[in-house]
């Protein structure tokens, strides 16, 4: 008998436990970032969408090797004199639509001070259209 | 193996089976998995589990990618515990290629497989909630798991699928104040334990949806071939930190939670107390973390030896382990994946058997699979 | 417990909260008790109505328009508010934020937008439903919410029907709506819906007798059945505790295990958790109302606030005193009470799980009605002894 | 127990299995490569028609004690000669060791028979196996595709797998 009403003095006490923390809670200032208005700045090393540096790029296609799924198509520019390939780019593509931001093409550039192909800190990008997806950078 | 049907013939009663549909677009089955369950009113009398709607071919994409290339593929097997997925990865190859990490390297790891555990803990401890009906907790929990987020977010640029942990050692060492984030995230957590208690673990309500459901006897957790938190409810003390500890974990002190007689209630406690061994673990990996440099010697292109290699570590979800089979070239001969949430799945449809209809959300929900280690 | 230090957001908002608070008061205070003023304006409405020889049966007729616009009226704005308080609530409670942007402040026009967008919304009937069933449910869910507003005591002598029977009339209505989500799960033809509406069923008749003879102790002592009289008997202060108002609540034993048996009992007859196994989300999906959208499935969302807000209604009236408390117009009194008791619903729904359907049907008879005929025991026994 | 006196005990019930040695460096193979890796284990090779009772005794006998199956997988040769290896990899909980076993088997119409009866973890394993590489397991009470869809033709894992386009290659 005793233990019918010890078991009901529990249930209820662990009932209103519970309630209390949500009660205690419901004061406590809110986690959520209202987006539109206040936006969180991305940590350094984010890896955000792809930038592309037209001029420091040498066509050495090794960023083209190292992306697990093949998203980069690259063209090296043909010297029209002595249509010899040189050391620069004449068009680069990133298939975005592919590409899952995994940062091992950055790694692989070769290029110093800063690297042609790299994320930059941009997270709000958004397209219409698949065709949209292949970025395309042209070196006139 | 689908259980006979078990015909129920009232004498002048024919009451026939109601066939139902538990899925694939259902909100408490975690991802795509379609059970197909027999029932008679609200009892159920078979369950069988289909999956394969998420399967990518991760076997046969590795078998044309460079090792390097492959973590980025293993982020996606367990989507909610990627740094454990990167670390099987990465053991497997280095024990082909017989290089050992250097001290710092394996206590980063510890560290960061360890908060993606206490991660993965709470994306269970919030979901499981709602199944059983509190929506309070996801929230609590996912504010938490925020934390965790955005200390893997400055370590290794990601919030999901990290590609931190590379092979020979980890991508890059801790930014500044990182370690200082990381103590304050612990010292939230532990305050946040007791709640969690009051809120789930002590309710009465949660306690009568969870005790004496789903049991999975000892004996069929070892022929079924379960593994991780769910061998552990059981009773059977077996987890791969302690038998065949990998990247220095003998160097840390904490002890493995195991349940009483196997139901959902002890598959959850176990979840929770393993959540503040983590805790622990972290602390004493951050108070031991050597100096030094993060990487091993490893070359650009590699090409691990002929040979064949199983690597398994301690998943949250169970021994996560890979079997793989080189020829000396850069990419993989064969590679397969022993995940632990496919191989957990097996034993749902001899579980399910003789329960109601609102057990069968807890029972799975106490598994706690990940689609996209299941059909991988 | 250290206060937690508020944030500015925090602040400004306790600001505004603590204005409205203070207008609202003013409001009341200079409105003053309604019956007197109603009383008033009704005169001059009759003298003018004499003189131009308007008949009798015109303004008896003009009488009951008007109420029930009123009572209309009035439930829309109370459901409105209620499903604004409980996201926010819920929201603060989940440490976030709920609704902020339409309409300004905290997003105070949220369910105004709701509701208009499930006006605009297409009303889809399913193919294989039966069409007769599928359309009259929300019907007989939601009409009889309104049809026992018409007993509920809003302040001393503001009712607009004041029956003798009032408490048998209240329950025998609200337990038509039982039906309507019988017609609703079997009418829209799908499997999960079906499984909702018998789990339903099943659950709001076990527990409408533990909810019915957890109020016969009251009226026992109050010895009437009309609201009116059981507000009334509880407006003087308790003899032997002079601070005390003599409120149901506060007999030693009986009141306060009355108190608990009815409100567990509203709280399962209005399907809310712990109680909601009929549109358990994880389970059943989305229950007996999957098949509903457009303005039928806001029927079911109005019929569910209705009867939150009524039960929460009854529950001031007979365990918090109606309309009796210092200083402020019966009327305000009661919302007051009402709304601490809505409250009370919208905190049971965000902290605890939801209880199996057998569990909960064990519950029911096993421990709440014996626990109601102990009570009644109790009671009877005071009566004779005092 | 060591991998050599596993092996002795096993080779004392059942005569025709073999143990496959570790892989030692091609005499050609470039220095850099480093000596072939392979883990410390028993590797046995079994004739696919002596499986099962070899497979009932690594589970009954007390000393070996096999009663977990870690994993069950395969994988397709066409090099040296065209052969299918069904891979086991066994575990005993209670003396904390493990074993591969391989069975090799022809790449056409090849069957094993299905362990489904001492392991209930090798049911879906099994299925898989089947999925990906059409070896048949007899005894096997559910033998479909499990990651596939039932309509689809072909072994996906095999390594002269042709792709069919279909609807989903844009």
């Amino acid at each position: 008998m005793i233990g019918y009403f010890t078991n009901i003095y529990k249930v209820s006490a662990a009932l209103l436990e519970g309630m209390w923390v949500t009660f205690k809670w419901m004061f406590r200032p809110s986690m959520t970032v209202q987006y539109p208005h206040e936006k969180l700045t991305p940590p350094e090393r984010f890896r955000g969408t792809l930038v592309f540096d037209k001029d420091s790029c040498t066509a050495c296609n090794l960023c083209v090797k190292a992306c697990p799924t093949a998203c980069i198509t690259l063209e090296p520019y043909v010297d029209p004199a002595t249509n010899k390939r040189l050391a620069k780019i004449n068009w680069y593509q990133i298939d975005f639509g592919k590409c899952n931001y995994c940062r091992l093409c950055e790694e692989a550039c070769p290029t110093k001070p800063v690297k042609s192909v790299r994320h930059s800190h941009g997270y709000e990008w958004a397209m219409t259209d698949r065709k949209e997806m292949n970025v395309k950078w042209v070196r006139p | 193996m689908t259980t006979e049907v078990i015909k129920i013939k009232g004498a002048d009663l024919q009451t026939e089976e109601m066939i139902l549909n538990l899925g694939p677009q259902h909100p408490s089955t975690h991802g795509v998995l379609r059970v197909i369950l027999k029932l008679d009113g609200e009892v159920i009398i078979a369950a069988e589990p289909e999956v394969g709607y998420l399967h990518r071919g991760t076997e046969k994409l590795a078998e044309n990618r460079t090792y390097p290339q492959m973590l980025v593929i293993s982020d996606r097997w367990d989507y909610l515990s990627a740094m454990s997925n990167n670390l099987v990865w990465c053991l497997a190859v280095e024990k082909l290629l017989q290089i050992k990490p250097p001290e710092k390297a394996d206590h980063l790891r510890v560290i960061m497989v360890e908060l993606n555990r206490i991660a993965s803990h709470l994306v269970f401890f919030g979901t499981y909630g709602i199944d059983i009906g509190a929506y309070t907790p996801f929230l609590h929990a996912f504010r938490e798991r925020e934390k965790i987020l955005d200390l893997f977010e400055e370590v290794s640029g990601a919030r999901m699928t990290y590609n931190y942990i590379r092979i020979g050692g980890v991508m890059a060492d801790l930014p500044a104040d990182w370690v200082g984030k990381c103590r304050s995230f612990l010292e939230w957590m532990k305050d946040r334990f007791p709640e969690y208690d009051t809120l789930l673990t002590g309710n009465p309500i949660f306690q009568d949806r969870t005790k004496g459901i789903g049991v999975l006897s000892q004996a069929q957790a070892i022929t079924y071939g379960v593994t991780g938190p769910n061998l552990r409810g059981s009773g059977i003390n077996f987890d791969l930190r302690k038998d065949e500890p990998y990247c220095s974990y003998e160097k840390f002190k904490f002890d493995v939670p195991t349940g009483a007689n196997g139901d959902c209630w002890d598959r959850y406690w176990v979840r929770i107390q393993e959540m503040k061994e983590s805790v622990k673990i972290v602390e004493q990996a951050l108070d031991g973390l050597p100096a030094g440099e993060t990487n091993a010697k490893v070359p650009r292109i590699l090409r691990p030896p002929m040979g064949e290699t199983y690597a398994q570590i301690e998943a949250p979800r169970g021994s996560l382990g890979i079997y793989t089979i080189s020829d000396a070239n850069d990419k993989p001969y064969r590679v397969h994946v022993r995940a632990p949430s496919f191989i957990n799945l097996t034993m749902l449809q001899e579980i399910l058997v003789g329960q109601k209809v609102s057990d069968v959300v807890a029972t799975l929900g106490s598994i706690d699979i990940v689609l996209g280690e299941v059909d991988r | 417990m250290i206060l937690p230090v508020w944030t500015i957001g925090q602040k400004r908002a306790a600001g505004v909260l603590s204005g409205v608070i203070a207008a609202a008061v003013g409001i009341a205070l200079a409105v003053g008790e309604l019956p007197v003023r109603i009383a008033q304006i009704w005169e001059s409405v009759l003298g003018l109505a004499a003189k131009k020889a308007v008949p009798a049966i015109v303004m008896d007729i003009a009488s009951m328009v008007i109420q029930c616009s009123v009572i209309i009226g009035f439930i829309s704005v109370a459901v409105m508010f209620m499903v604004w308080w409980e996201r926010k609530v819920s929201a603060h409670m989940q440490s976030r934020l709920g609704p902020m942007e339409t309409g300004g402040w905290h997003g105070w026009a949220q369910t105004i937008a709701d509701a208009i967008k499930l006006l605009l919304k297409e009303d889809i009937v399913p193919e294989h439903a039966s069409p007769w069933v599928h359309f009259l449910a929300p019907v007989v869910t939601f009409v009889p919410a309104f049809l026992c507003y018409a007993a509920l005591p809003f302040g001393d002598k503001t009712i607009s029907v004041d029956l003798d029977v009032g408490i048998l009339y209240i329950f025998a209505i609200s337990g038509i709506s039982v039906l309507g989500i019988i017609m609703a799960g079997w009418g829209g033809g799908n499997k999960y819906s079906m499984l909702g509406g018998l789990r339903a069923a099943a659950q709001s008749v076990s527990y409408e007798i533990p909810r019915v003879l957890s109020v016969v102790p009251i009226l026992m002592i109050a010895g009437s059945m009309k609201l009116t009289a059981i507000a009334a008997y509880q407006s003087e202060p308790v003899s032997w505790l002079p601070f005390l108002p003599k409120w149901f609540i506060f007999y030693p034993f009986i009141g306060q295990v009355s108190f608990l048996i009815f409100l567990i009992c509203s709280v399962a007859e209005t399907n809310r958790t712990p109680f909601d196994i009929a549109e358990a989300e994880s389970e059943l999906v989305a229950g007996f109302h999957t098949e509903y959208s457009g303005m039928k499935f806001s029927f079911f969302f109005l019929a569910e606030y209705a009867f939150v807000f009524l039960s929460s209604g009854m529950t001031a009236a007979l365990f918090l005193g109606g309309g009796s408390g210092p200083l402020l117009p019966s009327w305000f009194w009661f919302l007051i009470k009402t709304f601490a008791v809505v409250f009370l619903f919208l905190w049971f729904r965000w902290t605890f799980p939801r209880m199996r359907v057998d569990r909960l049907m064990e519950f029911c008879w096993k421990f709440l009605l014996p626990w109601s005929f102990v009570n009644i025991l109790v009671t009877g026994a005071w009566l004779i002894l005092r | 127990m060591t991998p050599a006196s596993l092996f002795s005990t096993i080779r004392t019930h059942i005569s025709d299995i073999r143990e496959i040695p570790a892989p030692e460096a091609v005499a050609g193979a470039p220095a850099h490569e480093g000596k072939p890796y392979r883990d410390p284990l028993l590797f046995v090779d079994c004739p696919a028609s002596k499986w099962l009772d070899l497979a009932r005794f690594l589970k009954e006998d007390p000393q070996l004690d096999f009663d977990f199956l870690l994993m069950v997988t395969a994988a397709d040769y066409l090099a040296p000669a065209p052969k299918m290896d069904v891979i086991y990899l066994l575990f005993s909980m209670k003396h904390r060791h493990k074993m591969f076993v391989k069975l090799s088997v022809p790449r056409e119409g090849a069957s094993v028979p299905s362990v489904m009866g001492l392991w209930k973890t090798a049911d879906w394993q099994e299925r898989e196996v089947y999925d990906m590489y059409g070896i048949r397991f007899d005894g096997h009470l559910n033998l479909k595709r499990i990651l596939m869809w039932d309509g689809f033709t072909g072994w996906p894992m095999r390594k002269d797998y042709v792709h069919i386009p279909d609807r989903y290659d844009d």
